[in-house]
């Protein structure tokens, strides 16, 4: 099933996390960061479709309507927990950025190596 | 060392001496009920750590370290709880690890799970006991011990 | 694998290594086979020796020279026993069977000469050195590697495996540069170090390019069976070979690669920059690598491929001949000029020697049997002569103090016996009658004289070139000779007398000499005959060289060069001067030298920078533009086409929740400070949510929940301590170009959605996890081949996927030590 | 099922796990750690005993169906000879760091977070190596790139964090990037286990997938191996880096997590994606798989690595830069080799250039990470790394200067040492597919030459530069006499000359001797790695064998849904 309305919500997310990355303000490019990485989540949510049930079995031993793609889910959780620990380490890193050059401004902590 | 505790209303503590335990109950259910329904180790731990930086938010850091644990929070005793929390994930690490080595005595693989149905139990009638429980538990506290040393070693600075 | 073991017993079975050419394989072989023993031992007894030379200097000081001398004495014994005994044939040791390498040896004359010349040369360079290194700093890597370049040496001469010569051919070149940057604090030294490692290096890749075609073309005959790496049996198929590589259009640019390795190391124009710096050597380094051995492996080269690349019937002027008669002459000329050119001795000495082995590799170059007399005739003179003259030179600089030809004369008065044995060496470099430089000269002549009669019309250039190249040679030869005569400079100071260790081996040079132009014929027959043998394709026979009796053309060429020479002579500074006039900038080969080396290292220092800015937006920009370039090349490639849209296909909630999302990264984008930016961006955290709820995955939706609460935590804890840094007004263009690449990254995953979620493929997996997630209805009291629990997700995550898990709960304790690592290491830094 | 593919895995996982719990000592600390890197390396020592060494060129293929799921429902690790040939990689370099890192890393480092983090890495590269499905590459991806964040950034000063910081939104991009393209893999093939993936995409009908998307999603892929290997494009976060990294990190940064991604790129592509047969018709691009479209994109890639890394080594003032950018340069090598056997018009020549690739990444790994580990020595030494504070050190350090003399002729591919085998198999890779008709490798061939010289003319610079040439006063002033490793004492200026710094350096120094004279013992011993690579080859190569093995093989019997579940 062609999802023409997420793939246009996605394009649109995936554009405006570029732009933020692309910004001097290193607390934007965590954003933007943030942005995508969530993006890159509800793209693979929508890859289980959304005419199912929560992957939930009623009771032991199945039956009943079949449930959305599990697996999808499944990954995202995992991608979810560890796009948690990187969020954290790159605003910890933002913080220890500025304790060291005393600026967040990108253009400011250039130099060329 | 900032606490923010000054900033935070007496209304706030009040809702938070409240809500705490109730975040801390559901987590817990939440991990014991993930085999079936919504929920599991990490849920449960996500939610458990929150609990926990709600408190931190509201009281501080001193307060957990003060009132909680009974550490004077000086100089020398500066990182004891965040040691605890690190003592904690690295436990569930070790948890998770060492349940899943367990199949490998029985010779089946790395993370093997098992069910077993224990019958005719008194009271009970029966009980399922899930090998998969042990490492989700692994889970739960690695998770609870890396969120609770990431939010305290932030909040600490 | 080979191992060394001389002493097992020799049946075939029990030999560790195998004799893989049997005389059948080889019909030309005429002598008996080398001993496998005794040719190891010639190639490893000095490496071997090198490795102990430190301990040995420990223990004899700088008597370790003699320990050298010693080792090389040996050698030459050794080289001398398979010389007597008649040795010719290959010994070959596996080494990598699996390509089909090995370590083969392979003994004729050619292999021999050279052999002989560097352990016979050693010998002689390093009792030398022993006077002449007195007091110097590092001898014992000097000695060290001077043995392991005299075995490299001796393996190029006996490899008869194009590895096998690769190895031993680079190895001189870096034990080369071990040598001439001996003087390592000294910036010439280190400038003519990296100067012949680029070049002779360089040179060797390009070599090793056209071995690897040879290789090739081996494979693509019937001829041979499989590939082959042996150079007789590539020589000994020659015809074959041949014709595969021209039918591929591959045998010139074999030729010219191959060419090119022999260029660069026997330092032929373009790539003759190199020797003159190398004179940064001590002196007995210039004499032995650089005059009488390294430099001659190119040439050695070019004669043991002549018989591969070169047709019994050639062309007069077939590709081989354009190729090596023409890059040699023009050396030759060149080199001569250059010489005449030089202030300093060794400078002249350098040059002359680049316009010897041009002398050779053109003699080579010809077609005819004269050429390849030429070229083996005057592998052997030049070392004699060359190698005296550069210790000779070593006399004059120790024991005069100085180099400079301008400083230098009246020499034989202190220098008696070291000015006859120049004399000598001198006369013999000019070509002068009846010394042995003019046998070998006269067949150049000879040659040259054949190519352009047959070929005629431009082929005239041949002698014409020969002889105005032989004029400088004898002008500067006449004037080195001239140091000993003539009154002293008023500059020269006390000059020694040198050791006997220092004169003695000069002096057997100077034997040398008078002993072949006393009985060139002697030589010949013993020696000098089978490398022309080695030399010349199919069957082979000796030659003699006779003192000409009657007035030939070629014998009018020596009478012209000598007599244009004697004639300039008186003019020689002013020769010298106009050369050097003429000599300026992109005229001279160092100036392009130069100028690629520096322009290398200038563009790197203007143009890296440019590149990697440190700034972030520089790199993501150009990954992104990466990503989106990869795929939509791909799809594009593929030929995807897009798919139907058939509405919306989403409920109305999801609908919202997303549009909200959407108006809510947008703010994000235009937050006007950093709270109210975290607050709005948690808002799209919270629609993701409540997407996740209206897409059915209740677990998700808890974890993003809580997740997204957290992280605002702790953006709210770092953001407290962070300057409200807001001043992001990037200009117009800058804003453009972000948001041209947002766009087409936007587009980019918009078409990776539609193409995606367009395809429906089996959902083998997701079936198998809804039936094997829950408990089955009929199960025993324990069971490991069903889930056991009815949230599948949760299964799949501590179940069918645990090992996922795993992975993420190590990230999640990795991360918060990566944070106590970030704070508690701050100022713990090992910033010394 | 045999336990060995997963031992070197647990044996990483274990050891990251008890260097947390045994935190309070730092004895048993070091202890635990080095006794687990020892025993890391014999895991993979057997393990590749047991693939390798059975049938010659033709290895065995291992699988272990973790959590006892067969594959394609549970995750599978897959032990075939380029698994295990990139593991030894590994497991040899990896110890030789540790012993390095535990002489070197500040004491205070080592106790807080320095040897999990260490053994975490070596998991990541471990489980990349060995797994056989994508989303567990894209897990194991980011347990390796979390360790090597913080490793990178381990002294937490300015430089690092400026470094860190750049390299932590690159790979935060491309872990993103990676999830989109594994979601709209899965989501046009169904499946996530690559054995399966690669049957399917060679039957696309009878699993009705749909096949051309796969090309663009596999493009997308791409970038991110490539930003892991640091080919141009990508290359930027490479030198700031590998400059802010401590020493022996660096060296495995160098040494053997860029090979992840190399391995990635000849695992995916040559195994997995050339199941698929597609028309390709594009730009001049055409073929009937996708390596007819990625054997061009790796060959620009791989060519502008070569150029631009060289170029960027030949001006850099200092020493680890120069290695850096070497470093860009050196993937291109490894990469270049690929392309031309993506694109190569026989067989032979295929197996050839990934033999080539799997060889040159393996003398790349020893020798850049000796490289590094004799540039850290320095650095501790003398206190800098710039080249003008540096001269002389060849007549001060004369084994640390001959360990790096080695290493820096490894990659110049001077002979008999191994680096020179990485050249020779590359020209002649690119030399038979130009003879074999294929003219565009004489593009490959004149690419090679420029870089190879372009090796020549830095390393010949930094030599002169550091081991030749004057010594310094700041040389003078912190090793005023000769030392070698037979007086086994630095002489120390400064206040430093206790016993333990001295021995702490002898180690340093050790193991960077240590990995030189395996290159010339590899070198030497030729014939055994190409042994190796060539089998690692023919497996990368052999579709067939690999699906066979993961899907069909000896305990997989569940590919049918052994009755009850399976959902055909």
């Amino acid at each position: 099933m062609t999802q023409v309305f997420l793939a246009g919500v996605l394009g649109v997310l995936f554009s405006v996390g570029t732009y933020l990355v692309l910004r001097r303000d290193v607390v934007r490019v965590v954003w933007g960061i943030t942005i995508i990485s969530q993006s890159a989540n509800v793209y693979l949510v929508t890859m289980g479709g959304f005419d199912g049930l929560g992957p939930i079995l009623s009771g032991h031993g199945g039956g009943g309507p079949p449930p959305t793609d599990p697996i999808v889910q499944a990954l995202v959780l995992t991608a979810i927990v560890i796009g948690f620990g990187t969020t954290a380490l790159a605003l910890v890193l933002t913080y220890r950025v500025y304790e060291e050059h005393g600026t967040i401004d990108m253009y400011e902590l250039g130099g060329n190596r | 060392m900032t606490s923010p505790s000054g900033r935070t209303t007496v209304i706030s503590q009040t809702v938070a001496r409240i809500v705490v335990p109730i975040i801390l109950v559901t987590a817990i259910a939440l991990l014991f009920r993930g085999h079936n329904l919504p929920g599991g180790g990490f849920i449960g731990a996500v939610l458990a750590a929150v609990a926990f930086a709600l408190v931190y938010v509201i009281f501080g850091l001193d307060f957990i370290q003060r009132e909680i644990l009974d550490i004077s929070p000086d100089g020398s005793e500066r990182h004891r709880l965040v040691e605890n929390y690190r003592w904690m994930a690295s436990l569930g690490l070790a948890i998770a690890v060492g349940s899943s080595l367990v199949p490998l005595v029985f010779d089946f693989p790395f993370l093997t799970q098992g069910v077993l149905f224990l019958e005719h139990l008194p009271l009970y009638g029966e009980l399922e006991v899930a090998s998969a429980f042990a490492f989700d538990l692994g889970v739960f506290f690695a998770v609870v011990g890396g969120l609770l040393t990431i939010v305290a070693e932030v909040g600490n600075e | 694998m080979f191992e060394e073991e001389p002493n097992r017993e020799r049946s075939p079975s029990s030999l560790p290594f195998c004799l893989t050419t049997p005389k059948s394989a080889l019909p030309t072989i005429s002598g008996v086979q080398p001993t496998p023993e005794v040719v190891l031992a010639v190639v490893f007894l000095p490496f071997l020796a090198a490795a102990f030379t430190p301990a040995v200097y420990r223990l004899l000081g700088e008597r370790t020279a003699y320990f050298a001398a010693a080792v090389a004495l040996v050698t030459l014994g050794l080289v001398t026993d398979q010389y007597l005994a008649g040795a010719h044939g290959t010994v070959s040791f596996d080494w990598i069977p699996s390509l089909g390498i090995s370590l083969a040896f392979y003994v004729d004359g050619l292999a021999l000469l050279i052999a002989f010349l560097a352990s016979g040369v050693g010998v002689l360079i390093l009792t030398y050195s022993g006077g002449y290194m007195h007091g110097e700093p590092g001898q014992a890597k000097y000695y060290a590697t001077l043995l392991a370049f005299m075995g490299s040496m001796l393996g190029v001469a006996l490899a008869g495996d194009l590895v096998a010569l690769f190895v031993f051919w680079e190895l001189t070149s870096l034990s080369s540069f071990i040598l001439i940057g001996h003087y390592t604090s000294e910036e010439a030294s280190q400038y003519a170090a990296r100067k012949s490692m680029l070049i002779t290096v360089s040179g060797g890749l390009f070599m090793l390019v056209g071995f690897v075609l040879l290789v090739w073309a081996s494979g693509q005959t019937t001829a041979i069976e499989g590939t082959t790496y042996s150079i007789p049996l590539l020589v000994e198929h020659a015809d074959a070979i041949r014709e595969v590589l021209m039918a591929s259009a591959l045998f010139v640019p074999v030729l010219a690669l191959v060419g090119l390795g022999a260029a660069t190391k026997s330092a032929q124009v373009p790539f003759h920059v190199w020797l003159p710096n190398a004179m940064e050597a001590p002196t007995p380094v210039s004499a032995f690598l650089h005059s009488a051995t390294m430099v001659k492996a190119g040439v050695y080269l070019v004669g043991r491929f002549r018989p591969l690349f070169l047709p019994e019937e050639a062309a007069v002027l077939g590709d081989w001949t354009l190729i090596f008669a023409v890059l040699g002459l023009l050396t030759m000329t060149v080199a001569a000029i250059l010489a005449v050119s030089a202030t300093d001795i060794k400078e002249l000495l350098a040059y002359s020697t680049a316009s010897h082995l041009g002398l050779i590799i053109g003699a080579f170059g010809f077609a005819n049997s004269y050429g390849a007399e030429a070229g083996a005739f005057h592998i052997l003179n030049h070392a004699s002569f060359k190698a005296a003259l550069f210790l000779v030179a070593g006399i004059i600089a120790h024991e005069a103090g100085t180099r400079k030809i301008e400083k230098l004369g009246g020499l034989r008065k202190h220098l008696p016996v070291t000015g006859a044995i120049a004399v000598v060496a001198s006369l013999s470099m000019a070509g002068l009658p009846p010394f042995n430089g003019f046998y070998s000269k006269e067949l150049l002549f000879e040659a040259t004289y054949y190519a352009a009669k047959d070929a005629g019309g431009i082929a005239w250039l041949f002698p014409v070139v020969a002889v105005f190249g032989s004029v400088f040679t004898f002008l500067y030869s006449i004037k080195f000779a001239s140091l000993f005569f003539g009154d002293e400079p008023d500059e020269l100071g006390h000059v020694h007398r040198p050791p006997v260790a220092m004169l003695v081996p000069p002096a057997i040079l100077g034997v040398l000499v008078l002993a072949i132009s006393a009985a060139p014929n002697v030589f010949i027959e013993a020696l000098i005959g089978d490398v022309y043998g080695s030399v010349v394709p199919g069957e082979a026979h000796s030659f003699s060289v006779h003192f000409p009796t009657e007035l030939t053309p070629y014998v009018l060429m020596s009478i012209v060069t000598i007599a244009v020479g004697a004639i300039s002579f008186p003019f020689y500074d002013r020769i010298h001067d106009a050369i050097n006039a003429v000599l300026r900038g992109p005229v001279r080969a160092n100036w392009w030298y130069d100028n690629f080396v520096e322009g290398l290292t200038d563009t790197s220092v203007v143009v890296t920078p440019k590149i990697q800015t440190g700034l972030l937006r520089t790199y993501a920009t150009w990954g992104l533009f990466g990503f989106v370039a990869l795929a939509l090349g791909g799809y594009a490639a593929a030929g995807v086409s897009m798919p139907a849209i058939d509405g919306l296909s989403v409920s109305l909630p999801i609908v919202l929740v997303l549009l909200v999302a959407l108006v809510a990264a947008f703010a994000v984008d235009i937050a006007p400070s950093h709270v109210a930016g975290v607050l709005t961006l948690s808002i799209v955290g919270f629609m993701v949510a409540i997407f996740y709820i209206a897409a059915d995955a209740p677990d998700l939706a808890l974890t993003q929940l809580t997740v997204e609460t957290l992280v605002l935590v702790i953006f709210l804890l770092v953001l407290d301590r962070l300057p409200a840094f807001y001043g992001d007004a990037p200009d117009r263009f800058v804003s453009l170009r972000d948001g041209v690449l947002s766009v087409a990254v936007g587009a980019t995953v918009f078409l990776t959605v539609l193409f995606s979620t367009d395809a429906s493929p089996n959902p083998l997996l997701k079936e198998f996890f809804i039936a094997r997630a829950g408990v089955p209805a009929e199960h025993g009291p324990l069971f490991t081949d069903f889930g056991g629990g009815s949230n599948i997700v949760n299964v799949i995550l501590v179940d069918f996927r645990g090992f996922d898990t795993m992975g993420e709960i190590s990230v999640v304790v990795m991360a918060s030590l990566a944070i106590l690592t970030l704070i508690r290491m701050r100022g713990q830094g090992e910033s010394q | 099922m045999s336990t060995l593919v997963i031992a070197p895995l647990l044996v990483a996982l274990v050891t990251a796990i008890l260097t947390l719990l045994v935190r309070p000592s730092d004895l048993l600390q070091r202890t635990v750690s080095l006794l687990g890197g020892v025993a890391y390396l014999g895991a993979v020592a057997v393990l590749f005993e047991a693939v390798v060494l059975p049938l010659g060129s033709e290895s065995d293929i291992l699988v272990y169906q973790v959590s006892d799921w067969a594959a394609p429902f549970g995750i599978t690790l897959v032990a075939d000879g380029l698994s295990v040939f990139m593991l030894a990689l590994a497991g040899l370099v990896s110890l030789v760091a540790l012993v390095y890192s535990i002489a070197s890393i500040s004491a205070f480092g080592q106790r807080l977070s320095y040897h999990p983090l260490y053994h975490f890495m070596m998991v990541g590269v471990t489980g990349s190596f060995l797994t056989g499905d994508i989303f567990n590459l894209f897990v194991w991806f980011e347990v390796m790139l979390m360790s090597s964040y913080i490793l990178v950034l381990f002294y937490s000063g300015r430089e690092h964090t400026r470094a860190a910081l750049n390299y932590v939104v690159l790979n935060l991009i491309g872990s993103a990037v990676m999830l989109v393209a594994i979601g709209g893999l899965y989501s046009t093939t169904g499946t996530l286990n690559m054995a399966d993936l690669a049957r399917r995409l060679a039957d696309p009908a009878a699993y009705n997938i749909a096949l051309l998307p796969v090309l663009g999603l596999s493009a997308v892929l791409f970038s991110v191996f490539a930003l892991k290997a640091g080919l141009a494009p990508f290359q930027f976060w490479v030198p700031a880096a590998y400059r802010a990294a401590p020493a022996p990190v660096t060296a495995m940064l160098a040494g053997v997590v860029k090979k992840v991604g190399v391995y990635a790129i000849i695992r995916l592509y040559f195994t997995i994606f050339a199941a698929a047969s597609l028309d390709l018709s594009f730009l001049g691009i055409s073929g009937d798989s996708v390596l007819g479209f990625f054997g061009p994109v790796m060959f620009a890639m791989a060519a502008v690595s070569i150029v631009f890394g060289g170029l960027g080594a030949v001006g850099r003032d200092d020493v680890d830069g120069i290695l850096a950018y070497s470093s860009i340069s050196q993937v291109g090598f490894i990469v270049l080799p690929l392309a031309v056997a993506a694109t190569a018009p026989s067989e032979a020549v295929t197996v050839l250039g990934v033999t080539a690739a799997i060889v040159y990444a393996f003398n790349h790994g020893l020798a850049k990470s000796l490289l590094f580990l004799a540039s850290g020595t320095i650095q501790d030494v003398v206190g800098s790394d710039r080249l003008s504070d540096l001269g002389g050190l060849a007549n001060r350090a004369p084994v640390l200067a001959a360990a790096f003399f080695l290493g820096a002729l490894t990659l110049i591919g001077v002979p008999p040492i191994s680096g020179f085998f990485g050249k020779f198999l590359v020209f002649q890779a690119a030399a038979e597919a130009l003879a074999a008709g294929a003219t565009g490798s004489a593009l490959a061939l004149a690419v090679a030459l420029a870089g190879a010289i372009l090796t020549i003319a830095y390393y010949t610079r930094a030599w002169n530069q550091v081991f030749w040439g004057r010594t310094t006063e700041m040389v003078d002033a912190t090793l005023p006499a000769r030392w070698t490793l037979g007086s086994a004492t630095p002489p120390m200026a400064d206040g430093g000359d206790d016993g333990l710094e001295r021995l702490e350096l002898t180690t340093q120094v050790t193991a960077a001797v240590v990995l030189a004279l395996a290159a010339v013992g590899f070198g030497i011993g030729f014939e055994a790695v190409f042994e190796a690579a060539n089998a690692a080859a023919h497996a990368a190569l052999d579709t067939n064998a690999y699906v066979e093995a993961v899907l069909h093989g000896p305990g997989v019997g569940m590919e049918a849904g052994a009755g009850t579940g399976g959902g055909h």
